[in-house]
């Protein structure tokens, strides 16, 4: 029988997952990766939520987080071109210009 | 008539704006504006005033009893502890104030639009002394002490604009600052009387209204204030030296002669110094529960009084004779207040206004002529300025003393009432002033006026203008009759100032016997004194240099001011500057609180950001990694 | 569970089979248009239907030939990449209806694999990840051609599909659902009623983005010979170049598949609403089967006008008595049974499912049809530049439909 | 029955591919792997009677999202020595740990909550008409206020992959 529980672990889990990999990796589109598996993680729960609850604005809220994911990924990529362009590198640790 | 009452402040309050929106658009074009349209407007606004004091006067006559109270025109503020209104209130006392204000603040205006005749700040001027108006009105009219304070502050700090009205010379804008400063000092005890007036009643308060600093509500409720009445007293007259000049705050008033002499007259002579007068006349139920203030009152009055008229003696610049005058006279009013007769104390108030006032303005009239204040430069100019002579000759027997001019009266009325109440020493000091006024009067008008003429360029002079003439006239006119209202009975007058102000104190009974005998005896001694001045200064000028020679001791030490100024910079103001600068300025607002506190924190900020920076590592993981932490703690706080 | 796997398994089969006949197709077309012969010599014992052989040949020769996998490149995606490719192509076809729903017994049977209510957008979603596969073969090539026709093909397949998708949109809102089955009711039975009329700048937008998002010409760029070698294939051999290829022409199918579908009223016959097939279906089954004769017979005896001794001199001349003598037999044969017989009486069940036939059968026309469109354009039209390839997706097809959307929905507001 | 074994499935499949993402030296793989795995987590959105989620996010995600991914890093074209894989350290292991202990930490609270097993849905949940009603009613002002942010990624990407 799989319950609400089953899932909120589930996301719980690939949240940690992609929580981890935007801390661990270097490589800046990794990073980027990891935190479109943290959206997914997060879209996961809502529409789990939803069904649980048996109303629908899970989904819609869904649909928004992926609007905004795409746009996330439109901009961070575009940045992340731009940044390869001027250093020829996309490991996150070259770029330390804001260091304290 | 009620509803008109806001309109006489209100007036010279449109004045003031409309004159000094002229004065700055005059700064803006860097070019004097047409004259005539600050003067009308400056001199119509208190007109109107004085119509209207008139109107209120008439209706208040047809029924002394009930004051004209505008009512609350608005609610100020309101607390539940304190709620204040603001409102007019028109009774005897105030009606008689007004009167003075308006009417000769109206002369005065319009002489001033000769005397100022062609000035760079003409309309500034107007707007200042329109201004001056309104807050002398509002202090006099206000019904609850709170509106008396703002005008009291008002009128201060329009006496310091005045003072300094020709700033660009630094000794004049010293001069507004001294008197600002001093103003102060007694404007704190002033303020101490108020806080205290309200702790008296919050202490006990009872009953659900609470406009406490209302006149009338006070006076209803004057025995709360039994307990605390002496200290409250002496606070409120610590207020009164400041502003009328009294020991130990009048220094600032003969400087204060810095200003134009139309201000003189009409601030520091006729209506501003007689705020403190005022103030204690309007709270006088208050006083009378405090004998001790009271005795110190007419203490410091005589004190002051006998002070002032020594250095009166020995001054030689016009205006600070009458300066020293006029903190003489005021010594008076306070005497008789001290010596429980506030009414002889505002009948002094009133004449004195008068002949002060046409002192004053004669003066200017002379200054205008000579464009010089010192009357060793002076001398023989009856004969060039007839009118300002002929009026100068009545101010000066008025304040001398001799009947039948208004000082007579209300000097005669104090020097009665000391006699009556006070010891045979306040007597005999204050009948001793009495002479020495004569005496420093008749120095000064011989000196100025007869004798020859010591002028360098005696074919300039010429007498002053219509506009400055016609005031001259009108006050010495007043000046004679004005002590009719208070004609005694013993001399067959019925004393109206007495039946209209009877009520701020019963008049005592004094057998008429004594009261002629006392007249007889001030009036002989005033005509020796003045006798002897004129005989002594326009006679025999040589006697009174030897005399000089003679005590050049006592004289150089009267001559400057019992150095009063020396002791008050000796023993205050040297330690409160070496306090201010080395120990609180140096001391410890460098040191310490730039030192330590101030810059002191900015090190353990910068300190400590140049230790938190550190986390700032640059690094997306390690702000993703402390973002979680951040996370993790949250949510134990929040999910626990 | 039977019918679950035939309904997967049938439409399979009819795309598998048709990517020989094709490329047959393209190969005939293209000597055609380009006035040659084509494809003729392979024969087997002289049978080589028109070329046909070919095809088969070619299918042999790819499964048996020597699977180079070259030394340099990332394996498991070298693997991956074709079957993924493949494999996009042919799940597309699982919303596909290829006929109007009947009713067995009162329960309802779909002609389409998968009756999703997403249907257009799982269509998107799959056309969307055919890229993979190329980007996939282009990068774990490891080749410098392979990679920008990969590169190509992904921006090209990007840009695409928006255009395609705002077309799409506008074709919905007239429609007014996401089923595809839905979108072929609503649009009749009636030609001038289909959606190629109502919606024609939708339509110049879906064909253009579907030439583009099956890298076909003139948007063959990721492919492009002259300039990449052979593209993202370039290091394929044997079956995984084969396989290369079948997505290509399944993606070709796919792509006549959804423009009959949504512009030319699918499986609608001209005319013929599905009730009138049903109720006429007996009088239809009739025509239809006697039509089929004469056609036979007309065919047969066309082909054997070609019969000439002695013009190959081997086994090749026979061909045609092969196959038109059993054409005339079988269409006289027919045309004999149905005169005989008459008009037949169907059952309710009999007459859906010929009603279905009909269907099937017009759509699979259409598709046809639209198969040779492409060919025809491919062989007609020449290549863009990559640059007017771009300028061409986002500033002509995107504002061009999103003015579509805007004018549609006025007028759909309007209505 | 067959909900439990579809579940086990795809939740295997998305944590799986995820974690062969985060341990993948080469971007371009972990990408693909990151494909696969939300093709796991659209499956499980269906299994959650959200079909229209499940295949929106195939077509946003796995369909746009990661193909510009791919996109960038081919166009990038690293070299394999900026690809070198940081080993493992005790510093990462120690993060991990942490990650586990968060994980446990949500997982507690979340099997603490007392739930119900899912009930029947009501018609047409999760269809495009039931969301897409929701959508332009009641969330009307935050989808345009997406678009306007969608139109902003679009004019801030132009801008910034703009060569100067």
């Amino acid at each position: 029988m799989i319950t609400i529980h089953h899932y909120l672990i589930l996301s719980a889990l690939l949240f940690t997952l992609g929580l981890l990999g935007a801390v661990l990796r270097k490589n800046i589109l990794i990073v980027l990766m990891s935190i479109e598996v943290m959206m997914n993680a997060i879209n996961l729960t809502f529409i789990a939520v939803s069904r649980y609850l048996r109303v629908m604005d899970g989904h819609v809220v869904a649909f928004f987080v992926m609007a905004v994911a795409a746009a996330e990924a439109a901009i961070g990529l575009a940045i992340v071109v731009s940044l390869f362009r001027t250093r020829q590198t996309i490991k996150t640790t070259d770029w330390r210009m804001m260091r304290g | 008539m009620v509803k008109f009452l806001p309109l006489i402040p209100l007036l010279p309050l449109a004045g003031f704006l409309f004159n000094a929106g002229l004065a700055l658009v005059a700064t803006r074009r860097k070019k004097a504006p047409a004259e005539w349209l600050p003067s009308l407007i400056g001199c119509l606004a208190p007109f109107l005033s004085f119509v209207l004091s008139v109107g209120a006067f008439w209706v208040l006559r047809q029924n002394p009893h009930e004051p004209l109270i505008t009512g609350p025109l608005f609610s100020w503020f309101s607390t539940s502890l304190l709620s204040v209104d603001f409102g007019f209130l028109v009774d005897p006392l105030s009606s008689v104030m007004i009167l003075i204000v308006t009417g000769v603040g109206t002369l005065i205006h319009i002489y001033s639009i000769g005397y100022m005749k062609g000035d760079q700040g003409f309309a500034r001027y107007f707007s200042y002394l329109n201004l001056f108006l309104f807050f002398m009105l509002l202090l006099v009219m206000g019904d609850n002490l709170l509106v008396l304070f703002v005008g009291w502050e008002g009128v201060g700090l329009c006496s310091y604009l005045l003072i300094g009205f020709w700033f660009t010379d630094a000794e004049k804008a010293a001069a507004g600052f001294k008197a600002f400063v001093v103003n102060r000092i007694g404007d704190f005890g002033f303020l101490i009387g108020l806080f205290l007036i309200l702790f008296a009643f919050l202490s006990q308060s009872q009953g659900s209204e609470n406009s406490y600093l209302n006149y009338s509500f006070m006076e209803n409720h004057k025995e709360i204030f039994a307990p605390l009445a002496t200290v409250i007293t002496l606070c409120l007259f610590a207020g009164a030296t400041g502003k009328s000049a009294q020991i130990p705050l009048y220094v600032w008033l003969p400087d204060a002669m810095a200003g134009p002499t139309p201000v003189s007259a009409l601030i520091h002579a006729a209506t501003m110094v007689t705020a403190g007068i005022y103030m204690v006349a309007r709270l006088f139920f208050l006083f009378e529960m405090a004998p001790v203030t009271l005795s110190i009152i007419g203490s410091i009055g005589l004190a002051t009084a006998l002070m002032a008229a020594l250095i009166g003696l020995t001054q030689y610049d016009i205006k600070k004779v009458l300066a020293y005058s006029t903190v003489s006279q005021l010594g008076y009013m306070f005497l008789a207040l001290g010596m429980g007769a506030p009414v002889a104390a505002i009948f002094h108030l009133m004449t004195h206004a008068f002949f002060k006032a046409c002192l004053f303005l004669g003066a200017g009239s002379v200054i205008h002529a000579l464009h010089d204040q010192d009357i060793r430069n002076m001398g023989g100019l009856f004969s060039k300025m007839k009118y300002t002579g002929i009026t100068f000759l009545v101010a000066t027997l008025a304040i001398a003393g001799i009947p039948p001019l208004s000082g007579f009266f209300s000097k005669d009325e104090i020097l009665l009432m000391t006699y009556v109440n006070g010891s045979p020493v306040f007597y005999i000091l204050s009948v001793l002033t009495a002479g020495l006024t004569a005496f420093y009067m008749f120095r000064l008008f011989v000196t100025t006026f007869l004798g020859k003429t010591r002028h360098p360029h005696p074919d300039h002079i010429h007498e002053s203008s219509l506009v400055m003439v016609y005031p001259l006239k009108i006050l010495a006119f007043l000046s004679i009759v004005g002590g009719l209202v208070g004609l005694p009975h013993v001399l067959g007058g019925e004393n109206r100032i007495h039946h209209w102000l009877g009520y701020l104190k019963e008049a005592t009974e004094v057998p008429h016997q004594l009261e002629l005998r006392l007249m007889v005896i001030s009036t002989v001694w005033c005509l020796f004194m003045s006798g002897l001045a004129f005989y002594l200064y326009c006679c025999h000028p040589g006697w009174t240099k030897r005399l000089k020679q003679k005590g050049a001791l006592i004289y150089s030490f009267i001559f400057n001011k019992f150095k009063i100024d020396e002791l008050y910079q000796a023993v205050i103001i040297k330690p409160l500057l070496f306090i201010s600068t080395t120990l609180l300025w140096k001391g410890s607002d460098q040191k310490i609180v730039d030192g330590i506190l101030v810059h002191g924190w900015t090190k353990v900020a910068t300190v400590s950001a140049r230790l938190l920076s550190l986390l700032q590592t640059g690094v997306l993981g390690h702000y993703l990694l402390f973002l979680w932490g951040g996370l993790i703690v949250f949510l134990f706080l929040a999910v626990r | 569970m039977l019918i679950i796997i035939l309904k997967i398994l049938i439409p399979f089969l009819i795309i598998f089979n048709m990517i020989p006949f094709l490329i047959w197709l393209e190969r005939k077309g293209s000597a055609y248009i380009q006035d040659r012969h084509g494809p003729n010599r392979a024969a087997f014992f002289g049978i080589r239907l028109g070329g046909m052989l070919h095809s088969l040949a070619d299918v042999l020769k790819l499964i048996t030939k020597e699977d180079i996998i070259p030394l340099h490149v990332h394996k498991p995606f070298y693997l991956l990449a074709p079957f993924l490719a493949l494999t996009v192509a042919c799940v597309t076809y699982a919303v596909v209806p290829f006929a109007h729903p009947i009713e067995i017994n009162g329960e309802p049977f779909t002609f389409q694999a998968a009756d999703l209510n997403v249907g257009i957008l799982y269509i998107l979603a799959m056309a969307s990840l055919g890229v993979y596969g190329v980007m996939l073969a282009g990068w774990s090539s490891n080749n410098k051609y392979s990679l920008l026709g990969g590169v190509r093909s992904s921006a090209q397949m990007l840009s695409y599909e928006i255009a395609m998708g705002l077309s799409l949109i506008s074709v919905l809102m007239v429609g007014g659902s996401l089923e595809l089955n839905n979108l072929v009711i609503s649009q009749g039975a009636t030609p001038w009623s289909w959606n190629f009329l109502t919606q024609p700048v939708a339509f110049f937008l879906f064909t253009t983005a579907a030439f583009a998002e099956t890298n076909r010409n003139p948007f063959d760029l990721p492919e492009g010979e002259s300039e990449l070698v052979a593209g993202y294939h370039t290091e394929y051999s044997s079956m995984k170049f084969a396989m290369f290829f079948m997505a290509e022409y399944a993606h070709v199918i796919m792509a006549s598949a959804l423009i009959a579908l949504l512009f030319f009223g699918g499986w609608q016959v001209p005319l013929m609403s599905t009730d009138f097939l049903r109720e006429q279906a007996g009088l239809g089954l009739y025509i239809l089967l006697l039509a089929h004769g004469i056609l036979f017979m007309v065919a047969g005896i066309f082909l054997l006008t070609w019969f000439k001794k002695g013009k190959y001199g081997d086994l090749r001349d026979y061909e045609v008595l092969v196959w038109g003598i059993p054409l005339v037999l079988a269409g006289l044969g027919l045309s004999l049974y149905t005169l005989l017989h008459g008009s037949f009486d169907l059952t309710p069940l009999g007459s859906q499912i010929f009603a279905a036939v009909v269907q099937f059968m017009t759509f699979m026309a259409k598709i046809l049809f639209f198969c040779w469109f492409f060919i025809w354009i491919r062989w007609t039209l020449p290549r863009f530049r990559y640059d007017q390839l771009m300028g061409l997706g986002w500033k002509v097809m995107l504002p061009l439909g999103l003015m579509n959307l805007a004018v549609t929905g006025i007028i759909l507001l309007m209505r | 029955m067959s909900e439990t074994i579809f579940f086990y499935i795809f939740a295997v499949i998305s944590v799986g591919m995820v974690l062969l993402m985060i341990f993948q030296t080469n971007p371009i793989v972990s990408a693909l792997y990151l494909v696969f795995g939300f093709f796991g987590v659209a499956g499980l959105y269906v299994l959650l009677s959200a079909p229209f989620v499940a295949v929106l996010q195939v077509l946003v995600y796995a369909g746009a999202i990661m193909v510009l991914f791919l996109f960038v890093l081919m166009l990038l074209n690293l070299r394999k020595e900026d690809l070198v894989y940081d080993r493992l350290n005790w510093r990462k292991i120690g993060v991990g740990g942490v990650a586990i202990l968060f994980l446990g930490f949500l997982a507690h609270h979340f099997t603490r909550i007392q739930i119900q097993p899912f009930f029947d849905l009501p018609e047409n949940f999760g269809t495009p008409e039931g969301v897409g009603r929701l959508l332009f009613t009641t969330y009307l002002i935050p989808f345009e206020l997406v678009s306007i942010l969608l139109l902003v990624a679009i004019i801030g990407a132009v801008v910034l992959g703009k060569r100067q």
